[in-house]
């Protein structure tokens, strides 16, 4: 199937659930297994938490934005922000690596990001924003699970 | 949603919902305070019928590891779902993931404790 | 409190259900009473759907937009296509009158928005497109719910 | 989801799920066929499971309801939520209404029926 969607929000953590609720109703028609559904939510979660606590440390008004599409079974993501933007994307993406120890981030976003997705890329202007792109392909229904 | 309770020495902590930077955020103190009333010997992480984490639940455990460390405290993480599962063996605390009964883990730890 | 999300999408029929789903979501924070709920989620269905089938004949590629507005307890949304358009918008909202009722449609769509909507209005322009915009109130939380 | 059970010449359709346009358009003709097999008397629809419903469902329930009337077939619409009793009161559909089991309306229907 073909699909697209751009979902925007201003950055308060309340949307941090919106955006894995629209996200995931919208790979529902890919008829993905319980596992498939809960890694792509997790990326979706780590990547829009990110921009609402760095990019914008809440701000409340400046907008997150989520872009995704589905081609058959690969859906391609961006989550974008034109917050604080992102020094050194490789220290940023080292495991355990984080900016804000005291609001116990963990600095595992990017980790489970990259290890959940297929494929992951960051573009960072400090000051200007970051854009993070994913795809993430679903396995093909069965025959047998078509039956259900 | 945290549900805490205190057998003896033991925190158990169950969670249910979906953990977030949000909802960590909201329970984080309450937790911490039951693990300050006291000597904790264990804080069990019961995850049955959680259903949805991120990273900030590391960051939430982490955090409750580091409260726990005076006492020397363990930590046990129950019955995570597959996804969470690999999301705790990323950050290096699969060694603390049990799978049953609140039960069984609280064998476990009477055991060790009585070794000791 | 205060929150703002757009939300735009294609237009298949598949999509009726995720704007159902975004949008229920968004206003969970208000902690809106069962009724409440479903009532939004039906004025939602029924404007996205129309913009769908009759702005765009579900083509696959043009976009629907819903923008919605958190101010304290009241939600103001629009919906919008750039789709055929309303020749004549009054007999539109006629209860009972549609223009495709070889699909079906039972013509109740503007007569339902109407009603659970606390202010509803219409904006159109033959071939450029249609706006429908929309406010409800929701109940204040009252001690007693909170204390659930 | 629409489950199709025919009683003598009463078509019992239970829906679950959520009714719009697009579940409409995938369920019209199975239940259409169902009331073209004999002469059916009646179609009772029953909704106590069904979570949502907007205009489209009213659609259906009057396209059936032409698809019934060569027969002079009934229409009962059983247990909707508040907000879709609203939706067909709007629609004229309000003396179709009833609350209660389907054998409730059976028993109606069969009461109506003897005394014709
Ligand atoms: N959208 C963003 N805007 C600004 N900085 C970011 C963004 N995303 C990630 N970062 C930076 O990268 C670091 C690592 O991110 P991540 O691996 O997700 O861990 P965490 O969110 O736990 O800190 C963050 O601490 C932050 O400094
Ligand atoms: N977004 C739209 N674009 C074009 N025409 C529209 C749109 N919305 C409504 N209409 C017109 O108004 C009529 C009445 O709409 P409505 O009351 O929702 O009933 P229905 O959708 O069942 O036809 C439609 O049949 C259609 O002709």
């Amino acid at each position: 199937m073909r699909n697209e969607m751009t979902l925007s929000f201003v950055a308060i953590e309340e949307n941090e659930a919106l955006a894995r609720m629209a996200l995931t109703c919208f790979i529902t028609p890919l008829d993905p297994t319980l596992e498939e559904i809960s890694e792509f939510k997790t990326i979706v979660s780590e990547a829009v938490t990110n921009s609402i606590i760095h990019g914008y440390n809440c701000d409340g008004e400046s907008l997150v934005t989520i872009h995704a599409q589905i081609d058959g079974q690969k859906v391609s993501m961006t989550v974008e922000d034109h917050g604080e933007g992102i020094f050194d994307i490789e220290q940023a993406m080292e495991p355990m690596f984080t900016t804000k120890p005291l609001m116990e981030r963990s600095g595992m976003g990017f980790t489970i990001m990259e290890s959940f997705s297929d494929h992951l890329s960051v573009e960072s202007t400090p000051g200007n924003g970051t854009i993070v792109r994913f795809e993430k392909m679903f396995s093909p229904v069965t025959e047998a699970s078509r039956m259900r | 949603m945290a549900d805490i309770i205190q057998i003896d020495d033991i925190v158990v902590v169950t969670l249910a919902g979906e953990l977030d930077n949000l909802e960590a955020n909201k329970i984080r103190s309450t937790i911490s305070s039951s693990i300050f009333t006291g000597t904790v010997k264990a804080v069990i992480w019961n995850l049955s019928k959680l259903g949805f984490m991120d990273s900030a639940g590391i960051g939430l455990i982490l955090g409750r590891m580091r409260d726990l460390a005076p006492y020397k405290g363990e930590t046990f993480i129950l019955n995570p779902s597959p996804t969470m599962e690999k999301i705790f063996s990323f950050s290096g605390l699969a060694s603390n993931i049990r799978h049953g009964s609140v039960d069984s883990v609280l064998g476990e730890i009477g055991g060790v404790l009585h070794e000791k």
